[in-house]
């Protein structure tokens, strides 16, 4: 079976520093898969490199079978591949049901048309609907982005994600600002996403991690330091030292 | 469904009906001013098509005068040379600005928002030097004075009142800004705002960001080129000015003033601009800049978002009053 | 014709230097405040004007007029913005182009109804009149002048923004005022300074421009097109950007002119798009 | 009786405020001078301003004044597009249109109701070729803006030059909108020339350029300055200062005119404009402009006839503050003499000292259409 | 003595709207205060407030003893607060060390100890704002309000991005920091364990109104409390 993802060597520079470097990763289709790593291993721009945000120094990036390395962002996103931001990315001056609309137009190759008017559209307005509904957004979402308090637009981010019906998605801190309580919750709902779906998800909060992920690599200093089970990458004392640190001191 | 779920929808709101029937009665109520009236209307399209590419997609240009000077050239080189059928004239107006707004766009889409504001000016100023340069065809400074536009549909012709101008003018700038209405109501027209609001986040849902803005940009280029078309016609005269550094300038403070993303932003900013414009230099020739300029101050300090914000918070406000009484 | 290179050169500096004075002051508010500053131009004619008032009228020496200059249009800016621009900092670009259009406008008629619309004449001292022989090649005086003083300006404010505790305060304030304010940063205060120095900068420039510019009540109006050109050009944020710009544009444009013009009026503008085509965030912009 | 009412549609804002203002008190000179009635009817100006080149305005104007306030005239016109696009209106409005300033040949063809009271270009730019080649000037280099009235008098002084033995070593076209001069002098001063023609328009372009000239030292290398007399317009002459001494140029007008009819013009001009400033050719316009209606309302004995009108302003002639005038009934162009000035400092002010003249001199292009016809 | 911070009956909010309706709370000098809550329930504005930066509708602030409502916020900086926005507020036109020199004022901490505290950043100093990773821009947020020498710290969220090792260092610090009693602090969490580990006393907000108060301890060890006044509704 092929991957839904893979890489192959690849790198990235800013000026001298390589911030990624060699990497060869493959997300294997269905997958539940954590990146995690030190802050400033390179996770954030390993997304940007997938999604085509970036182009890279060097190496390619394979959708299934298909070399996608200089595939245009947006082409990619018509393949399937969607990401989140970890610095949260909105359009401030949307409500969040036009948000999510606009996204679903997106992939239903309509929002080029002249030919309808948004109102109009009722199916794609009830699938929105259903998105922001599954996400608690629901009271939130004639609101212009702008004036959600940062945890809702949290949500709103993985909204607007969803709305693309990714095949692959990539998540990079989608919890983060979201209170422990209910960031469990919203990782309920990406893991509750069809099987078809491989996720790909930057995290820094490890009990989320350890209950999300089947399979979890770790970046450090632009490679890959380590890649495994839950259970192995815990026990691993490499990972312990450089990112995991003594849990003790944090009870 | 609950309020937070519905979308604005594109009916005809009983405001919008009025200030279209109030241009209609333009016509009965200040007969001897329907020349003014006409150039308020004209270049109320011309802003309404820079909303399209500032207010909606987020663009800003000081080059919008290159179109509307391409369709003006075109419409009045025709007439000069004995095409001067209005309604045909006009269409090869819009299309020959359509054609220079495409292929400019490739250029003057790329860069930050000073970028582009110095890039669309320089286009615009190149071609002003080129029609300068190419008086054969458009008399440069001089103009191009010869134009021979026949009656409207054979029938009216353009009389020294500018009734028929008026009338002309009206039904082609209400068609043309249905045309522009229908597009801010579509999809097309929401994923513009999308991309004003953030460009990154679009990409990253899938939007090919530039070809938008390039079909954005060229109907713009179209509409602006009717407007062009519209004034060389009824004024059947076409100055260098037409492609002017002050053309473009002079649009962005009528659209600002009025509202950007609001659509009648610009028609309302255009008759506020031109209208005061109008009775202040008569009232002093001289020295009504300075009335002008104060009356822009005084706009911007207090009216954030132009007229158009000026009306939503007193709308907001009476709304206010409404629900408390 | 190519003998003539060191001199077309030479004239290609002074124009740049000329350029770039008439925008030092635009290069502050715009390129460090972030601040879209159309008005600039009211405040170097305000400088021109002082300097013809105070050489002519009281008949103080050029580089007092000079000093002079820069102190009322200082003083001009350092009130409008106590008074009025401040109001502006948070608001959208678009608010600010239409707020100082409309001062623009009103700077021309006052300044018609103060001084008449004709230009005015400028007396320079006899010291920097005519022509000097260097290296072979004849420079005008005034543009070695010219060329000085841009060099030391330049120098000087580009040790300002990037050398010193202020400069990282000015551009702090400019990236997230509120954040700065939160840090302890007088925002209101940096502005302040940073305003009524640009300001003060614009009004030199306007001076030391008359003698070539010529003076008149459209001056802010009529060089609005250059001063962004080589704002915009140069990047904005950068001082050593817009001395870079103006260099390029005045020794193109001198270039131009003096080898193929019949295409004159067409290089600067070709090279403004071309050059920003090239460098969309200008010549030399930090990164961001 | 009802005022005698007359549109003036002129530049009175932008850069080209200067040209309202100068045509504007020269007609007020006149009425002070003569009295605000004539043949028992008061005469109205009606002001408005075009913001500059927009012949949409103007031609706006024209009809408002027109339709709305009903005026017997339109006069003004300080640029030829404005001039251009109003020339329909009078047609179809049947009203007199009398041209104060704007040069371009062409325009009195373009309505019978057309009369001018300033100048052509070529007009004044020809009589400088006829005399360079007379006072032995050979080799000349031409610099002239790069819009359609340089190209005009590039054209004209280079025909009329080379056609008397001259040669022309050089020429170059400006930007209109050119700060530095610099560049172009330089060339100039290099091709070796006897003298630089040169024709930009008047105000700041001028300036620009008289400082390059001085800068570079063309005095000093023997090169004259010879041009038509925008280029030493009065308007800006003191503002220019010592490099213009000893520039030559021909016009219709100088300051400095030495007649009664110019003395009695400039008190009046000085006492409407508090002696702010100087009357330039564009003041005069303005003042024979008015002073030919008013002969034509006087004819007409207050009874306004638009075609009346315009066969009297066909044999106007006058002797007026720049000397003898008169309209040619053909063309409805003005024949009038062309001075040759110098620029000279007299009594603590710089001056164009006339020191030569052409009298009656045509429109050379429309002689040069007539000669075509024949 | 007066406390160092007295918050009395505040209502507060955004223009016209109001967010914060009727919060009191006192901290002592050297204190330390958590402060919980669903997400949009105002924490972030309760903070803005404290540094002036929203509309003080009704109510009193007082500084030790002295009223607070009509200092501008860079006074307050000055005064001793030091502030960790919660959107991190990093400049981007600013290199790491200019961030830490532009709003430095002398105390204990300098560059050096900062970039000890947090090493990451030494290698990135000569990096502008923007081009730091979510993790490289929270230190820096946080060491920028060291810089400070602040009295009274406001973190807002200040372990969002942070990788656990470093997230440890952090609380090591702040710990010691806390037990000199030289500087109190206000702290906004998600974990709601790791800041009730932190603090002596706890706030709960919830829609704009303190709706449980205590000390952290007690709330600490009674997980069922906690989970009801956090839970999802
Ligand atoms: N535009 C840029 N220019 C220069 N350096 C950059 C740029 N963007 C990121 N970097 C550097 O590259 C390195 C990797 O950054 P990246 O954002 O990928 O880290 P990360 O693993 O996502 O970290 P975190 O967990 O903190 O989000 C960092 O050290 C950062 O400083
Ligand atoms: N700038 C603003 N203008 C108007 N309303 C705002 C603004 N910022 C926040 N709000 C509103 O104020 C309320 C409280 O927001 P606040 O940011 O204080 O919440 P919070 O408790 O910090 O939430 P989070 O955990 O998500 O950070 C929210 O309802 C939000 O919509
Ligand atoms: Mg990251
Ligand atoms: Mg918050």
């Amino acid at each position: 079976m092929t991957a839904a993802l893979r890489t192959q060597g690849l790198s990235r520079s800013f000026g001298a520093l390589k911030a990624v470097r060699e990497v060869s990763f493959t997300l294997e289709p269905g997958a539940r898969h954590a990146l995690i790593g030190p802050n400033g291993a390179g996770k954030t721009t390993f997304v940007n490199l997938l999604t085509g945000a970036l182009p890279p120094s060097s190496g390619a990036v394979y959708l299934g079978a298909d070399e996608i390395t200089g595939l245009a962002q947006h082409e990619r996103v018509k393949r399937g591949m969607t990401r989140t931001f970890q610095i949260t990315t909105l359009f401030p001056g949307l409500t969040v049901l036009e948000s999510v609309v606009l996204a679903i137009f997106e992939r239903k190759g309509i929002a080029a048309s002249l030919q309808t008017r948004v109102a109009n559209r009722t199916a794609e307005i009830h699938e929105a609907i259903h998105i922001i509904r599954e996400l608690r957004l629901e009271r939130d979402a004639g609101s212009v982005t702008r004036s959600l308090p940062y945890g809702k637009q949290r949500l709103v981010e993985i909204a607007v994600a969803l709305a693309t019906r990714p095949r692959i998605l990539l998540l990079d801190e989608p919890a983060a600002g979201i209170p422990a309580a209910e960031s469990g919750e919203v990782f309920g709902v990406i893991a509750a996403l069809p099987r078809e779906v491989s996720v790909l998800f930057i995290e820094h909060d490890m009990d989320l991690v350890f209950r999300f992920a089947e399979r979890i690599t770790v970046l450090a200093q632009g490679s890959i330091l380590a890649e495994g089970t839950p259970q192995e990458i815990g026990a691993d004392p490499r990972v312990r030292e450089v990112y995991l640190g003594d849990e003790a001191a944090r009870g | 469904m609950s309020v937070a779920f519905s979308l604005p929808d594109a009916r005809w709101r009983a405001a919008e009906i009025a200030f279209w029937i109030a241009t209609g009665l333009v016509f009965f109520v200040f007969p001897s001013h329907l020349v003014l009236a006409s150039q308020v209307l004209i270049t109320g399209l011309f802003a309404v098509s820079l909303d399209l590419v500032l207010g909606y997609a987020g663009i800003v240009s000081l080059g919008h005068a290159a179109m509307f000077g391409t369709g003006a050239y075109v419409a009045g080189i025709l007439a000069r040379n004995g095409w001067g059928e209005p309604l045909s004239g006009l269409f090869a107006a819009g299309l020959a600005a359509a054609a220079v707004a495409f292929v400019t766009s490739f250029l003057a889409l790329r860069g930050e928002d000073l970028t582009r504001l110095m890039v669309t000016l320089g286009i615009s100023l190149l071609l002003y030097e080129a029609a300068n340069q190419a008086g054969v065809w458009t008399g440069g400074v001089d103009g191009l004075s010869d134009m021979q536009v026949r009656d409207l549909f054979g029938v009216f012709p353009f009389d020294i009142r500018g009734r028929t101008a008026y009338l002309y003018t009206l039904a082609v700038v209400f068609l043309v800004f249905c045309a522009a209405r229908r597009v801010v109501h579509s999809p097309f027209g929401l994923s513009l705002r999308g991309i004003r609001e953030s460009p990154r986040r679009m990409a990253a849902i899938g939007s090919p960001v530039q070809r938008r803005l390039v079909v954005v940009y060229t109907l713009a280029g179209a509409m602006a080129g009717i407007a062009g078309a519209l004034l060389a016609q009824t004024t059947q005269f076409v100055g260098l000015e037409v492609l002017g550094f002050s053309r473009s300038a002079d649009l962005l403070i009528m659209l600002v003033l009025g509202g950007a993303g609001w659509l009648y932003g610009g028609l309302v900013g255009a008759a506020l601009f031109l209208v005061a414009q109008s009775l202040l230099s008569r009232l002093n020739p001289v020295y009504w800049e300075f009335w002008l300029g104060l009356l822009i101050v005084l706009v911007v300090l207090l009216a954030r978002g132009g007229i158009n914000g000026a009306l939503t918070r007193v709308s907001a406000r009476l709304g206010l009053a409404r629900r408390q009484a | 014709m190519l003998s003539a290179l060191p001199g077309v050169l030479f004239d290609g500096v002074a124009y740049g230097s000329l350029l770039f004075l008439i925008s030092i002051g635009l290069s502050v508010t715009l390129g460090l405040m972030n601040f879209i500053n159309l008005a600039h131009g009211a405040f170097a004619m305000v400088g021109g004007y002082a300097c013809v008032v105070a050489t002519l009228r009281y008949g103080l020496p050029f580089g007092v007029a000079l000093v002079v200059a820069f102190a009322v249009a200082a003083i001009a800016g350092g009130v409008l913005e106590r008074v009025l621009y401040r109001r502006l900092y948070g608001r959208s670009p678009l608010d600010q182009v239409l707020f100082t259009i409309g001062l623009t406008f009103m700077s021309i008629a006052a300044a018609t109804w103060v001084f008449g619309s004709g230009q005015q004449p400028v007396r320079l001292p006899d010291t920097l009149l005519g022509q000097t022989r260097i290296l072979g090649v004849d420079v005008g005086i005034y543009r070695l002048f010219l060329i000085a003083i841009v060099f030391a300006l330049a120098s000087g404010l580009a040790l300002l923004v990037t050398r010193t505790r202020f400069g990282a305060r000015i551009r702090a304030s400019v990236d997230d005022a509120r954040t700065a304010a939160g840090l302890g940063i007088d925002v209101e205060r940096v502005f302040s300074v940073t305003f009524t120095l640009g300001s003060g900068l614009a009004g030199l420039g306007g001076a030391l421009g008359i003698d070539v510019l010529g003076l008149d009540p459209t001056f802010p109006l009529k060089y609005m097109v250059y001063f962004l050109l080589v704002v915009v050009v140069g990047g904005a944020g950068t001082i050593v950007g817009t001395l870079c710009a103006a260099m390029v544009l005045g020794i193109f444009d001198v270039a131009g002119k003096y080898y193929v013009p019949w295409a004159g009026a067409f290089v600067i503008y070709a090279l403004m798009v071309a050059l920003l085509l090239l460098f969309p965030r200008g010549l030399l912009r930090r990164i961001r | 009786a009802d005022p005698i009412k007359i549109g003036l549609i002129a530049e009175f804002s932008g850069p080209f405020a200067a040209y309202g203002r100068q045509i504007g008190t020269g007609m007020k000179a006149w009425l002070k001078e003569h009295g605000d009635t004539v043949a028992g009817r008061k005469i109205e100006i009606i002001e408005r301003d075009t913001t500059g080149p927009s012949p949409e305005v103007a031609k706006r104007l024209a009809q408002d004044l027109i339709t709305t306030d009903k005026v017997d005239f339109l006069a003004g016109f300080g640029l030829s597009p404005n001039a251009l696009a109003v020339a329909a209106v009078a047609t179809q409005g049947k009203t007199p249109m009398v041209i104060m300033n704007a040069a371009t040949s062409i325009i009195t063809t373009k309505s019978p109701y057309i009369v001018r009271l300033s100048m052509t270009l070529p007009q004044v730019t020809e009589p400088m070729a006829l005399w360079a080649a007379k006072n032995k000037i050979k080799k000349v280099y031409s610099i002239v803006s790069d819009f359609a009235p340089g190209i005009d008098a590039e054209s004209a002084f280079q025909k009329a030059f080379t056609a008397h033995g001259g040669e022309i070593v050089g020429s170059v076209r400006v930007p209109l909108k050119n700060p530095d001069f610099a560049p172009y002098v330089q060339r100039a001063k290099d091709a070796k020339p006897e003298a630089v023609f040169i024709f930009i328009p008047a105000g700041e372009q001028s300036v620009g350029f008289v400082k390059a000239f001085a800068e570079r030292g063309l005095r000093q290398a023997g090169i004259q300055v010879i041009g038509p007399g925008d280029v030493t317009d009065d308007d800006v002459l003191e503002a220019m200062g010592e490099p213009t001494l000893g520039m030559i140029t021909t016009h219709h007008y100088s300051f400095a005119h030495d007649s009664p009819q110019n003395e009695a013009f400039r008190k009046a001009y000085a006492s409407v404009s508090g002696a702010k400033q100087r009357p330039n050719f564009m003041a005069v316009g303005g003042y024979d402009g008015m002073a030919a209606i008013a002969a034509v309302v006087t004819k007409l004995g207050g009874k306004m006839d638009a075609e009346k009108a315009m066969e009297i302003f066909k044999t106007y002639k006058t002797e007026s503050p720049r000397g003898p005038i008169e309209i040619d009934p053909q063309t409805r162009d003005i024949v009038q003499s062309v001075y040759v000035r110098k620029v000279e400092k007299k009594g603590g002010q710089y001056l164009n000292v006339e020191f030569d003249r052409f009298p009656h001199v045509k429109d050379p292009v429309k002689e040069a259409t007539k000669e075509a016809a024949k | 003595m007066a406390d160092l911070l007295e918050v009395q009956g505040v209502v507060a909010g955004y223009g016209e709207s109001v967010v914060l309706e009727d919060v009191s709370f006192t901290l002592r000098e050297g204190g330390s205060l958590a402060l919980l809550g669903r997400n949009g329930v105002g924490k972030t504005t309760l903070l803005l407030t404290l540094m002036g930066m929203t509309r003080l509708h009704k109510g009193t602030l007082a500084w030790r003893g002295e009223p607070l409502a009509a200092v501008p916020p860079h006074h307050r900086a000055r005064l001793g607060f030091g502030w960790v926005p919660q959107e991190r507020g990093v400049f981007p036109s600013l290199t790491v060390d200019e961030h830490l020199e532009a709003i430095a004022r002398p105390g204990e901490w300098t560059a050096a100890r900062v970039y000890q505290l947090f090493p990451r950043l030494v290698e990135r100093r000569g990096h502008f704002g923007n081009q730091l990773s979510g993790g490289e821009q929270q230190m820096l947020a946080i060491a920028r309000a060291l810089m400070v020498n602040p009295t009274l710290l406001l973190l807002d969220e200040p372990t969002e991005g942070l990788a656990p090792v470093v997230i440890d260092e952090l609380v090591v610090t702040i710990r010691k920091m806390l037990a000199s009693g030289r500087m109190a602090a206000i702290l906004v969490e998600q974990h709601a364990r790791l800041a009730l580990q932190l603090t002596e006393e706890t706030l709960v907000l919830d829609r704009g109104r303190v709706v449980h108060r205590s000390p952290s301890r007690s709330l600490l060890e009674d997980p069922g409390t906690l989970d009801r006044l956090l839970g999802v509704a």
